[in-house]
């Protein structure tokens, strides 16, 4: 995945310019920044969900997106989201592995809205292992999860990434991993 | 023709095109709408079988009919051009037509109402396909006006009212063809129409130089409105810079 | 291009639209409060009331088409699910249009279903049940449709319910007009054949208006 | 208690309306198309029309506090705000009932100032103006209070659109009656005390309702 | 502030029972356990937002709410939101002041629907500057703050517990505070 001359204005202000991007096989980058740098924003043009200003992306196969919204519909219970997107993907993962490696067993039938901050993260964070997809984007993905559901994530990522996989993850504090690269914006 | 349009993308040649050709403009547009409002009201014979003196309300209501037509055509090209092209001086040219379009219709609205008084005794119909078409253009204007107004950004609100005016054009040969496709009580086409004007040349020319003065003069308005709105946009990005931001 | 993400999205619809609210009580319900409701605001005079029952069903049908989709779009945008199906290779414009779809399904077929119900309510004349359904039915969709346009155009707006309402009103006229003559004149009449084009230009021109409103909608 | 609180829900809630939707235009847009629609569903003979006009501008008003509150609280949930306003001292009825106000005061007063001129395009008799204003501005009053008992007590669920609605139009019914002859029969007819008796009543029984709701829906 | 025997019910699931929690002048306790565990359950008892199942909660003085929804309404902007929770409490703090404190001068007039996360959270947090309360409830308050905001976050708490408050966090993650007590759920 690369992005040639990324740029980004938001009012009167210009979040960045000319910025370039690769990410490359087997790489774990971090996404740094002050609150407001235009971490989120960077991402989501690399998943192409917002029109760059300037410049342009190059997206080679498929990623997954795991941002702050979660993803979720209220009614959905996690065993039935994650039976949807498995669906959706033509995926055939067992979904009941899945629950089991995310701690969702217990929860697995109660709607979403009445979930914990953590389950709710946890059930969005179950689409990675449903398809295998060389790039993962994510957005402060330790938000909300426990310390061993992070230590989890962080393992999982490592493994990705070691497996010929690329991670971009918007980052602020200490976090299980440790990345290839910096990339401050 | 193209070249033209690649030189007026430019905002800062378009201020400079539109400085002269704003007063221009007024002043042509004036003296040709009192020509023709002056042979309007004094020198045409008046024809009883449009209802007498009244129809003298033809030289205010016919280019007011044709303009909001053609005001909607241009509001939904531009969002178009901007749409596919991005040139951000289409997208200042929609959000200045909305308002005088909208203003134009109700003014469609009001003389043919007037009008309709005296020749078919009712100010209104509600089943009228005529009227009703064009009502439906001046909720779409307000419509128009409305989405612009509530969303946040400038190029979100570009954008969703791009769409929506795209879709709305399709109630132009909609209010053109209305008198065709259904009965109506409002007459048939007479000027614009394929066998050519069946309209007398008394009638005819002051009715097409109106015309002509009125389109100079809404052209005028909209361009003022596009100046103004480049003014306060440039206005914002030196506020900016002053202010240290970007 | 593969058809389990447009299944799956009318699945998902037709949960959410069922899950939330009691299933088909709800717009069964709805339709006959609003039924109730209208003669009162208009007067009830027998012959009045068969004259306007028809009236006061495309009425009901009308809001019933803004107040659901008001939420769904919203919805998506707010929860994040949204993200999740602009990145699908499938086109957003099928995924809303199936949306759509399915929300009719839910809240707007139940009144195709009633109306032989509300003719005998309304003393309509029999002969007229066949083709007030079908009028019911290719007038509700259509207002589903152009409903899902203004919803994706304002799903980013805070106070949307009557910036919906407005721009979804004038693009609803041409299908009153058509519906409503067809339940008066049946099938023989042009009017119908006017009320299906006007469906078939709207679903037409609905899904690709929808899927770039809600593309705006979240970049 | 102090003011402030009550007064700053006001002014909150005003900007929210305010904001959402390009200020007046919009309800004015709204009310102008809603009366424009009806016609069409109902037939519209010169007499029939002069009958229905005030009803369609019920109907529209009816429409409006229902698109309108269903969304305010529906936000306060997600956004937060209603478990500050469930924490503060001021009863979080009487916020409750400053925030319907607040909306009602965009969102439905407009139509009591544009009645006139409603009432010369439906040919309705000018002496009947004045009554008609005070019906519209009490039952709408009236609607949005039993508008806002609806909508909070919908504000968790998924599909509240059609809840609302259903849960709201039994409740609009007594006003619907009474504001319909005030307009008809004026001020000297016990119909207006009715209403007006109708209306102190939703001012009596809603704000609560409304707090219990909402505190509900935080819990 | 105190809980006597306090329990939650989810579901068909008995969250805690019989729990009894003491907050004394001072103490900042550290709410910690594994995701759903009920630590925000218990945030909302303490703060009045929820009905204990059983028990009761005692408070003395009022407090400040933080939590994962910010309370922010989509159209103010930071400024204003700070303004009128400011007059609604009738603080006279100086809003320009606690906009400079949060680093939010620059996007101190755009809307909250268009802030990143994180300086919609220090809109949040600005509220805790406004009027002085001696008891806080934050629910994973240093989420999506970056360093530079952890570490303010972190000394303003321990400021408040040095004059006498009292916090009570949901914490996860390690944060540059340190508890004087750790509660477990
Ligand atoms: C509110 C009521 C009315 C509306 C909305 C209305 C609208 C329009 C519109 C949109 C056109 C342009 C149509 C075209 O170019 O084909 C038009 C043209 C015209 N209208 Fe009206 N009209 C109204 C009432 C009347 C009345 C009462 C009369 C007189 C009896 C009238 C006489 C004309 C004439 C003579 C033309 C020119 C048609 C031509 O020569 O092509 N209109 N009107
Ligand atoms: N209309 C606007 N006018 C001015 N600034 C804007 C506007 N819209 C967005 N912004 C700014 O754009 C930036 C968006 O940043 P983004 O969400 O990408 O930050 P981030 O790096 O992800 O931050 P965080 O660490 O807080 O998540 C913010 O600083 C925001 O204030
Ligand atoms: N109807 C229900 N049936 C079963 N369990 C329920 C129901 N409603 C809520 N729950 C459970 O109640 C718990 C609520 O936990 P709470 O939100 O307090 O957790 P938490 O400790 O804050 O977790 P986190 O660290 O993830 O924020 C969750 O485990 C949730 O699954
Ligand atoms: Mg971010
Ligand atoms: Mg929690």
């Amino acid at each position: 995945m690369q992005g040639h001359g990324l740029g980004a204005v938001r009012g009167e202000r210009i979040l960045f310019s000319g910025l370039n991007f690769t990410l490359g096989a087997g790489e774990l980058v971090a996404l740094r920044g002050v609150n407001g740098a235009g971490k989120t924003t960077l991402l989501r043009q690399l998943a192409g969900l917002s029109q760059p200003q300037a410049g342009r992306v190059d997206r080679a196969g498929r990623h997954h997106w795991i941002s702050h919204n979660n993803g979720l519909k209220a009614h959905e219970t996690p065993r039935r989201h994650l039976m949807h997107w498995a669906r959706v993907w033509g995926s055939s993962a067992g979904i009941d592995e899945v629950l089991t490696m995310l701690r969702l067993k217990r929860p697995a039938d109660v709607p979403c809205s009445l979930l914990s901050a953590g389950q709710k993260r946890r059930t969005a964070l179950g689409r990675l292992l449903l398809e295998v997809r060389p790039v993962w984007l994510l957005d402060e993905p330790f938000n909300a999860l426990d310390a061993e559901g992070q230590a989890w994530l962080g393992t999982l990522m490592t493994d990705h990434c070691a497996r010929g996989g690329a991670i971009v993850a918007a980052l602020h504090a200490a976090a299980p991993i440790t990345p290839v690269r910096e990339f401050t914006l | 023709m193209g070249h033209m349009w690649s030189v007026l993308a430019n905002p800062h040649r378009f201020l400079g095109f539109s400085r002269y050709a704003v007063p221009s403009a007024y002043s042509l547009g004036l003296i040709l709408f009192a020509w023709s409002l002056y042979q309007a009201l004094w020198r045409v014979p008046p024809d009883e079988f449009q209802g007498g003196d009244i129809m003298r309300g033809m030289f205010v209501h016919v280019p007011s009919a044709w303009l909001c037509m053609g005001l909607y055509l241009g509001l939904a090209v531009a969002s178009f051009v901007w749409f596919i092209w991005r040139h951000e001086l289409a997208d200042v040219a929609a959000r200045a037509i909305a308002p005088v379009g909208a203003a134009y219709t109700a003014l469609c609205l009001a003389t043919g109402s007037v009008w309709g008084k005296a020749t078919w005794g009712t100010w209104w119909l509600w089943d009228d396909p005529r009227i009703m078409s064009v009502l439906v253009l001046f909720f779409l204007f307000l419509g128009y006006m409305a989405l612009r107004a509530a969303l946040e950004t400038r190029q979100s609100a570009a954008r969703a009212g791009a769409i929506l005016a795209m879709i709305g054009a399709v109630n132009v040969p909609l209010i053109k063809f209305s008198v065709d496709i259904w009965a109506s009580l409002h007459q048939g086409p007479s000027v614009i129409r394929a066998e050519g004007p069946a309209l007398a040349a008394v009638y005819l020319h002051p009715l097409l130089i109106g015309f002509l003065g009125q389109g100079l003069l809404v052209s005028a308005m909209v361009l003022t409105l596009m100046r103004a709105e480049i003014f306060s946009q440039q206005a914002d990005r030196l506020m900016a810079r002053r202010l240290g931001g970007g | 291009m593969r058809a389990a993400p447009i299944r799956r999205s009318f699945v998902q619809a037709v949960m959410e639209a069922w899950s939330g609210g009691a299933g088909l009580l709800l717009p069964v319900g709805f339709f006959s409060g609003t039924a109730m409701l209208v003669p009162f605001a208009l007067g009830s005079a027998p012959d009045v009331l068969s004259d306007i029952g028809p009236g006061m069903l495309w009425l009901a049908l009308a809001l019933a088409s803004l107040v659901t989709l008001e939420r769904v779009f919203q919805a998506d945008l707010h929860d994040g699910a949204l993200d999740l199906w602009v990145q699908e290779p499938a086109a957003i414009s099928l995924v809303a249009l199936t949306k759509t779809l399915a929300h009719w399904s839910v809240s707007g077929l139940p009144l195709v279903l009633l109306t032989p119900l509300y003719g005998l309510m309304f003393q309509v004349p029999p002969e007229t049940t066949l083709p007030a359904m079908a009028a019911f039915g290719l007038g509700g969709l259509t207002f589903f449709l152009w409903g899902g346009v203004a919803a994706a155009l304002s799903a980013s707006v805070a106070r949307g319910g009557l910036l919906i309402a407005l721009l979804a009103l004038p693009l609803y006229l041409p299908t009153l007009i058509f519906g409503g003559l067809t339940v008066k004149t049946g099938f023989e009449d042009s009017a119908f054949l006017f009320l299906l084009a006007s469906t078939l230009f709207a679903l037409g021109v609905a899904p690709p208006a929808m899927g770039a409103a809600l593309r705006l909608a979240a970049d």
